[in-house]
């Protein structure tokens, strides 16, 4: 375990080296070789966090880095929520690494060795900053990693370029995260510079000395710098474009993963670094957090219900699902309380963690599930798929999997956390009275519009993708993935139903981490009290009731009622099976008949009109009579209000400013002189004399 | 040994100036340009080498501390890169008829005598040798600017030599002042007193402040125009823009980084005799107005080499910030800026250089799809573009950050948002070039032919040399501006 | 050891800073090339006048030398190199201010006022400093450039860099009593050498586009 | 905690669920029928209808995949397992925790979810209608449904509905405040919608204009058609369930008296509220789809209103 760290940047190492060498020789072997490393390296970090976690309590791992800065110690301080984070890294690496060198060759059979060698480079650095990211024990190393992640996880995004659309989605993205950075550097420096070091231990107690205003404005700063990279509405317009355009197994990457990231950070800087010493967190932390947890979770979903490209649908949920993880680390913010330890924060976080792996695994399991229907049609757009369920089973039935799990539905993952949530949303409302109570149950009837949206999604996304007849040739001569493929989707898959069916056995994984951000009784201790079978919450103040479910058991049960439901589905009698053409009120069914995805969201898209400001265009060719129609041309798009309102507009303003500016420069030379002298005079008259 | 090197250092590249008058063969002018600046890089490493081991040294109005010698390692690890660069450059240039055989010796005369006086600025103890030299680096750049000879080459070299020299006359007067002010208190008359920087701050604390004041604001508002500080900076862009690539390399790179030293000797007088915060002050506000001002002309930019004469005034702003914010960390990642922006603003230009060959134009609404046509350039252009905009692993990063810190740790807070608001959106406009530029389909009329190698070689040493400050500070470097920093912040 | 008591120098350097001035004025107000050419010739004359008259009062040999360069370069060579570059070029002989030379005059009379300010402001060294020698100079110095600033011909700029330059000249002989003298020859080398480049680029310009260099203004923004 | 019901107790109550479900469903058809003056079929109709569903051949759509075929397996189980988390004839937690109102929300969500991808998957456009139409109500439904179980859990402290079926006690009607009364209101209002009648869906017909549910079952034949059906009826009952166990519980009570007074109870609770779901069948017109959330909207305000009156 001491060498875990060395290890893993090895691998990572050698991956983006060997990426680079061997292309000149073959562009295939090289990505092969690149991915292998990937997949070892992503090993290694499996290997290292599980020993950690599941290793004595408490324990911490320390490694100082050699010195590449002399103004700055470097270290890996690895405790806890670092291997924690560093798991969901991993885990989601693992499949990414596998399902990758098959998903490149056959999306982009023609691309050259200078992309392959570039992707696998750019592939490795990624996966070793997020992954040093969360081991970072300074802030420098943290920034560095930081950056470097954004860095790499751009040149992915760009690696893919056919027109030009992935370079302006790339900037977009850059420029986001360039934003953020720059909040969090202020951040982390101003307690650099209060501590004379970088290490987080310095940082700890310089934080401890600051006054209460001061304290709250570094955590607004580290809250939007966090939360631009975590696409946390309306910081969030970079990430339906940027997601996508990424190759699909990293688009899993960025979306199950380097999302969480940011969370960690957040985690990291609030609850570790700047939590005053004695007394809960500062009132507006929490409130602020629960407030945009809750808005991004409403807005992403919404928004992601109206879109047709189905990789944009799926990084629009990402928005909606890290606004869930922010409910529960806002509600762990409210209500944590030094003094009594709060088994009531630990549930809020343990929900907000427990999401962070769930949505992981299953938003990566979609991602790698479209990028295999991309690289079998290279389509995205939904409406023109269909009738994949037939043609690529094995990513039919495991994109169906994925979509009951991210819509919260039992047995799978994603309902133990909207539960364990739900939970928390509960205790805090039987503790706050007044608005505050009122806001956080309002909060969970937001969490319960949000998983019910999700369901609509993921029947339109899948039914309209896989379901029904295939509504362009592409999609009717799809050949299901090869076996890598289907391989990386298995194991993503696979976590997803071990972690709804026997969610408690995963409780023990969580305890370092909650116990070290709480100071509390670590996650187990709360939660599967009751032993790993039973997940329970006590949650009046005095601890006695409480909800318990056991998702086993409801699993257990839902398959014996499947069994029983079989027999009866078989029928009483052995009666005669018929295939017929569905019923279309006597007409020959083609694909026509099916319903769109534009159709099956239209009454969505109207009950919600005044969130997406629809536009509708309709035009008729009439063959010379109006009576006599040729063709109806229909377009339709929706508006992102925070797009057009915010962010158009700024760059709308800026740019104007900027040719108005440039356009009053005559480029006269008594002009340029008139610049100097009025320079000099100004200064001497303000600077000169006033002093 | 190192005395005669002071000596020594300036006179090689008027030797080798004046060997190139000899011959017209490209070739043998490459190889003697080459030549003469390895000698150079060499003798400049001696010379560091020394003044690490014995201190500073001086030999008459010549003078080398830790702070001079990080200017001069970077003008002559810059001309080395340069040279390298200018081979396969001029071969090309030549052959599309932007450069004219006959008169190639002038060329490089010329510029291997900008590069004497430039080392004359870095080296000299003397402020009048200083302001004389600095007169002379912009004789020499102003001929060198207007060497293509076309209207707009004559129209950028005349305001540059223009302004620069009302800019650097105030610099006189700043100098005059500082020295009325150094008489005095030294009591000596007329001519008898030396203009020497060692002397002066030998007895700056009991300068009288309220002549320093003056005499500093004409100082930074003089040589901060020869550096490109806004509003002084009008001429810059017009200069680099329409200079051979090499020479705006040499321009962006290391010229105005010599005025920024001149401002840094005068800071440290200023700083002694009224306190530092007055001359901080001053820089704060002049760093802060480059920063906002180059901003516009950034976003609304079409074309390349204007663009990348905007950022250095972004940049000089920065390092201008990274003085005033002050003390040791804001001093040393100031320092340290200086270095950075001239090895990356380099690269920038030779590989924006390399585009404007392939395209046959400037304007970038023109260059589209350069990684298609020349993936090595375009990807260098892309890693220039990204240090530029101050993102890690690159070194402007690492300077910036200490800049950051300087400014945090002393409190600038509204100098700070100012700065990184800037920071942002220049990086969105300068992202939006570079994307432009390097992703897309290429234009049919770009040239496709293989890239040549000697300008690859240049820009190679270059990024490495970006992309391991960038990475690591080296423990050699690290002492010089450990020690620098100690020269201006005592 | 001097012949002239010091009151009596600071009487003739501020007497010959008030003609100083006046020439400044001289060379704002002319409507055209060659009034201003003569002014700034006169101008360096009493410079070298100021000179002279320092050189008797310290004794100081370089300030003799000193006097007798700018005489030869700044009051006769330079102005006859200008001359003769005007009738060459044979361009119209008007100056063509940028704002009207009254207002050019006002700013001048706002420079100076503040040059005069500025130095009352410094208290205690004045007493070190030759008479009014320091604002005059610093008055001199900004109005050459206001000129520059204010003129569209480039031999109008270029006169007015001229009268800039006399003033930090006058500036360091009066407030220092002159700088080191191998500092002051190399100044007047740099200058005579811009100003050589600055014609030929001039006459360049004019030979190849038949225009005025400082009226082009193709590059902006 | 150990819970009052054990496991055994737990598992009848659902398969009585199951049995007396179809029955319920009858029950409201007779009533509409004699509130229409009409003599209607008799109250085991249903039972019948299942019966010859089970018995006959399958008609499948050539479209399907390999997944309309297992459809209604998984909504018949989840619907049933649905079943086992409400309390029917006796109060408090079971002996063995196995889900709580969430996950009672969550299982008929699943079912509803797995019905609407059932009927994408032959392709027609009735099916694609009947799903987008039933996943445009059921998430405007769903925070209404949550804000109503948690305006009594905040008082409870548990959202376990045999907890807080206990809790509520058996003098519930002495103990009703205004929150309560509104709760109930908010509940009232999302019935119809739950169990798809008149005013948000129509039971009884298949046209086009009309249909949410029916018009997913559309290409279900036979058996499949039958577990469907025995589904939809499950789900009813188990919807009525959840009110009574919110709203009007009876207390734990040992023994087999206590049990069978359960029994008498339930029985009339379930009654009651069908009678009030044929009613307003019989007495309100089809809302326009697009009206739905407007008369959703009015369950919300009074489920807001009760949790702020609970909560302030």
């Amino acid at each position: 375990m001491e060498s875990g760290p060395g290890v893993i940047a090895a691998c990572y190492g050698a991956g983006a080296l060997l990426s680079l060498l061997l292309a000149r020789w073959s562009g295939r072997l090289a990505l092969v070789v690149s991915h292998l490393a990937a997949a070892a390296g992503a090993a290694a970090g499996l290997a290292l966090s599980l020993g950690l976690l599941l290793g004595e309590p408490g324990r911490t791992l320390i490694r100082p880095l050699p010195n590449f800065f002399p103004f700055a110690k470097l270290s890996l301080l690895i405790d806890g929520l670092s291997a924690y984070f560093l798991l969901v890294v991993s885990v989601v690496a693992v499949a990414a690494a596998i399902y990758g060198p098959a998903y490149l060759r056959a999306h982009s059979p023609d691309a050259g060795s200078t992309r392959q060698a570039a992707q696998g480079f750019a592939l490795n650095v990624f996966l070793g900053c997020m992954a040093f990211l969360c081991c970072a024990g300074d802030a420098l190393t943290f920034l560095f990693c930081w950056e470097g992640m954004t860095l790499a996880s751009y040149v992915l995004v760009v690696s893919d370029d056919r027109d030009g659309e992935n370079a302006r989605a790339g900037l977009l993205y850059m420029v986001m995260a360039h934003g953020g950075t720059a909040l969090l550097l202020v951040a982390f420096l101003a307690l650099t510079e209060r501590a004379g070091a970088f290490d987080f231990a310095a940082l700890r107690a310089a934080a401890a000395g600051l006054d209460g205003p001061t304290r709250t404005t570094l955590f607004f700063l580290a809250l939007g710098g966090f939360a631009t990279k975590a696409g946390v509405v309306p910081l969030h317009v970079w990430l339906p474009r940027a997601h996508p355009a990424a190759p699909s197994h990293v688009s899993a990457l960025m979306s199950g993963v380097m999302l969480k990231v940011a969370i960690y950070g957040l985690l990291r800087f609030t609850f570790d670094l700047l939590a005053p010493v004695a007394g809960p967190l500062p009132f507006s932390w929490g409130w602020t957090v629960l407030f945009v947890g809750t808005t991004s979770a409403v807005l992403g979903v919404l928004y992601a219900l109206q879109q047709h490209d189905l990789k944009r649908l799926l990084a629009f949920h990402s928005v909606e699902n890290i606004g869930i993880i922010l409910i529960g680390v806002g509600l762990a913010m409210i209500l944590w309380r030094q003094s009594t330890g709060g088994a009531l924060a630990t549930v809020a976080l343990t929900a907000a963690l427990l999401h962070t792996v769930n949505h992981a695994a299953f938003k990566g399991l979609l991602f790698l599930g479209a990028g295999s229907v991309l690289s079998r049609t290279h389509l995205r757009n939904i409406e023109e798929l269909g009738g994949l369920a037939r043609r690529m089973p094995w990513t039919a039935g495991l994109f169906l999997l994925g979509a009951v799990a991210i819509s919260a539905l039992p047995p799978l993952n994603g309902f133990v956390s909207e539960w364990l949530t739900f939970q928390a949303l509960l205790g805090g409302a039987t503790r706050f009275h007044g608005p505050a109570g009122l806001v956080i149950v309002f909060s969970a009837a937001m969490l319960a519009l949000t998983g019910g949206l999700a369901a609509a999604c993921f029947a339109k996304a899948f039914g309209v993708t896989f379901l029904g007849r295939p509504r362009t040739s592409q999609a009717e001569h799809a050949t299901e993935a090869p076996p890598s493929m289907i391989a990386g989707m298995l194991w993503l898959g696979a976590l997803c139903v071990a972690l709804g069916v026997a969610p408690g056995y995963a409780m023990r994984l969580l305890d370092a981490p909650t116990a070290a951000l709480l100071h509390g009784p670590g996650a187990s201790a709360v939660v599967t009290a009751r032993g790993p079978l039973v997940l329970s919450t006590a949650l009046t103040p005095s601890g006695t009731n409480g909800t318990a479910i056991s998702m086993t058991m409801v699993a257990a049960l839902l398959i014996a009622l499947s069994a029983i439901a079989l027999l009866l589905r078989r029928g009483v009698r052995r009666a005669p099976q018929r295939v017929a053409p569905t019923w279309t009120c006597g007409m020959t069914p083609t694909a026509r008949f099916d319903y769109t995805a534009t159709a099956f969201a239209k009454p969505l898209r109207l009950v919600f009109a005044a969130l997406y400001h629809p536009r509708r265009e309709v035009t008729r060719e009439t063959a010379g009579t109006p009576y006599v129609v040729g063709r109806i041309h229909y377009a339709g798009e929706i508006v992102d209000l925070a797009e057009t309102h915010i962010y158009h507009r700024v760059e709308r303003e800026i740019s104007a400013l900027s040719q108005l500016i440039r356009a009053r420069s005559t480029g006269r030379i008594y002009g340029y002189i008139g610049f100097v002298l009025a320079a000099l005079f100004v200064a001497l008259l303000l600077l000169g004399v006033a002093y | 040994m190192a005395e005669t090197l002071l000596w020594v250092l300036p006179l090689v590249p008027t030797v080798t100036a004046l060997l190139m008058l000899t011959t017209r063969d490209r070739r043998v002018l490459s190889a003697i340009d080459v030549a003469g600046s390895s000698v150079l890089l060499a003798l400049a490493l001696i010379l560091a080498r020394d003044v690490a081991a014995g201190g500073p040294r001086a030999l008459g109005v010549f003078r080398v501390d830790a702070l001079g010698l990080v200017f001069l390692l970077l003008v002559v690890v810059l001309t080395l890169a340069v040279s390298i660069y200018t081979v396969g450059w001029l071969k090309q240039a030549v052959a599309v008829g932007n450069m004219k055989a006959e008169y190639l010796r002038s060329y490089f005369a010329l510029v291997h005598a900008f590069v004497a006086t430039m080392i004359v600025t870095v080296l000299a103890d003397n402020l009048g040798v200083l302001w004389i030299a600095m007169e002379g680096t912009t004789i020499t750049s102003a001929v060198l600017i207007g060497y293509h000879g076309h209207h707009h080459g004559l129209e950028a070299a005349w305001k540059y030599i223009i302004v620069t020299t009302i800019g650097i006359s105030f610099g006189l007067f700043g100098t005059v002042l500082v020295y009325a002010a150094y008489a005095a208190a030294a009591g000596v008359h007329g001519g008898a007193g030396s203009l020497s920087w060692s002397a002066i701050m030998q007895v700056a604390p009991t300068l009288d402040p309220g002549i320093i004041r003056i005499g500093f604001i004409f100082v930074m508002v003089g040589y901060g125009t020869k550096a490109g500080l806004a509003p002084m900076h009008l001429w810059l862009p017009d200069a680099h823009s329409q200079a051979p690539t090499p020479v705006s390399a040499l321009l962006s790179g290391v010229l105005i980084k010599c005025a920024l030293l001149g401002i840094i000797r005068f800071q440290t007088i200023a700083a002694a005799a009224c306190g530092p915060a007055f001359p901080a002050r001053v820089l704060i506000v002049f760093g802060l107005t480059s920063v906002v001002v180059a901003t516009p002309f950034i976003l609304a930019q079409h074309d390349i080499k204007r663009l990348l004469g905007y950022h250095s005034v972004e940049h000089v702003g920065i390092v201008a910030l990274g003085l005033g914010f002050g003390g040791p960390v804001g001093t040393y990642g100031a320092l340290l800026h200086v270095v950075n922006h001239g090895i990356t603003k380099a690269l920038a230009f030779f590989a924006a250089g390399k585009a404007i060959a392939r395209y046959g134009t400037r304007d970038m609404r023109v260059i589209r799809g350069l990684l298609a046509v020349a993936p090595i350039g375009a990807t260098l252009l892309m890693l220039a573009a990204l240090s530029l905009a101050g993102v890690p692993p690159f070194s402007i990063f690492v300077s910036e950050l200490m800049v950051l810190r300087a400014g945090i740790g002393h409190g600038h807070w509204l100098a700070i948002a100012i700065f990184l608001a800037m920071v942002v959106v220049i990086f969105a406009g300068l992202l939006h070039h570079a994307g432009a530029m390097v992703f897309g389909e290429p234009p049919a009329t770009a040239s496709r032919e293989p890239e040549a190698w000697s300008p690859l070689i240049g820009m190679f040493v270059l990024a490495a040399i970006m992309i391991l400050l960038g990475l690591t500070i080296p423990a050699s470097l690290d002492r010089l501006l450990q020690r620098a920093t100690e020269v201006v912040v005592g | 050891m001097s012949p002239l008591s010091p009151d009596a120098v600071h009487t003739v350097i501020d007497d010959l800073g008030a003609l100083l001035l006046f020439t400044m004025i001289l060379i704002v107000a002319a409507g055209q090339i060659y009034r201003a050419i003569y002014s700034v010739a006169a101008q360096s004359l009493l410079i070298s006048i100021a000179g002279a008259v320092l050189a008797t009062a310290t004794g100081n040999p370089d300030l003799w030398v000193i006097a007798g360069i700018t005489l030869a370069v700044k009051a006769i060579l330079l102005p006859w190199v200008l001359h003769r570059v005007v009738q060459r070029m044979n361009v119209r002989r008007e100056v063509e201010p940028v704002i009207p030379i009254a207002a050019t005059l006002a700013l001048a009379v706002a420079i100076v006022v503040v040059s005069f300010q500025l130095s009352a402001s410094l208290g205690p060294v004045r007493q070190a400093i030759t008479g009014n020698a320091l604002p005059v100079g610093i008055a001199l110095t900004l109005t050459g450039v206001l000129v520059m600033a204010t003129r569209k011909t480039a031999l109008t700029q270029m006169v007015g860099l001229f009268a800039s330059e006399n003033g930090i000249f006058f500036t360091a002989m009066a407030v220092t009593q002159g700088m080191p003298l191998i500092i002051e020859i190399g100044v007047i080398l740099d200058v005579i050498l811009a100003a050589l480049v600055m014609t030929i680029m001039v006459l360049r310009v004019r030979s190849t586009v038949d225009a005025d260099i400082a009226d082009l203004d193709r590059l902006r923004g | 905690m150990i819970g009052d019901r054990p496991l055994a107790l737990v598992l009848v109550e659902m398969i009585l669920l199951v049995l007396v479900g179809p029955l319920v469903t009858g029950t409201i058809q007779k009533m509409k029928a004699r509130l229409q003056c009409r003599q209607g079929a008799g109250v085991f109709q249903p039972y019948r209808d299942l019966a010859k569903l089970f018995r006959k051949g399958t008609v499948q759509a050539d479209t399907t995949s390999g997944f309309f075929w297992s459809i209604p397996v998984l909504v018949l189980a989840a619907t049933v397992a649905a079943g086992a988390l409400v309390p029917v004839i006796r109060a408090g937690p079971p002996a063995f925790p196995l889900g709580d109102a969430v996950m009672l929300l969550g299982l008929l969500a699943l079912a509803r979810f797995l019905t609407a991808v059932g009927a994408l998957d032959a392709g027609g456009a009735f099916g694609g209608m009947g799903a987008s139409r039933e996943m445009t109500i059921a998430p405007l439904v769903e925070p209404v449904l949550m804000m109503v179980v948690f305006s009594t859990a905040v008082a409870a402290g548990t959202t376990e509905l045999g907890a807080l079926a206990a809790h509520r006690g058996t003098s519930w009607f002495l103990a009703w405040r205004a929150a309560d009364f509104l709760g109930f209101a908010a509940m009232l209002v999302l019935l119809p919608a739950e169990t798809g009648r008149i005013p948000v869906d129509n039971p009884d017909t298949h046209l086009e204009l009309t249909m949410l549910h029916e018009g997913m079952l559309l290409e279900h034949s036979g058996p499949g058609f039958g577990c469907m059906a025995l589904a939809s009826h499950t789900r009813q009952i188990v919807t009525l369930s959840l009110v009574s166990a919110l709203f009007f519980p009876i207390g734990p009570a040992g023994g087999a008296a206590g049990l069978l007074l359960g029994a008498g109870a339930f029985a009339v609770k379930i009654l009651v509220l069908a009678t009030f779901l044929a009613l307003v069948e019989s007495s309100y017109a089809k809302l326009r789809l697009f009206r739905v959330p407007q008369y959703l909207g009015v369950g919300f305000v009074c489920a807001l209103t009760a949790l702020a009156l609970r909560i302030l």
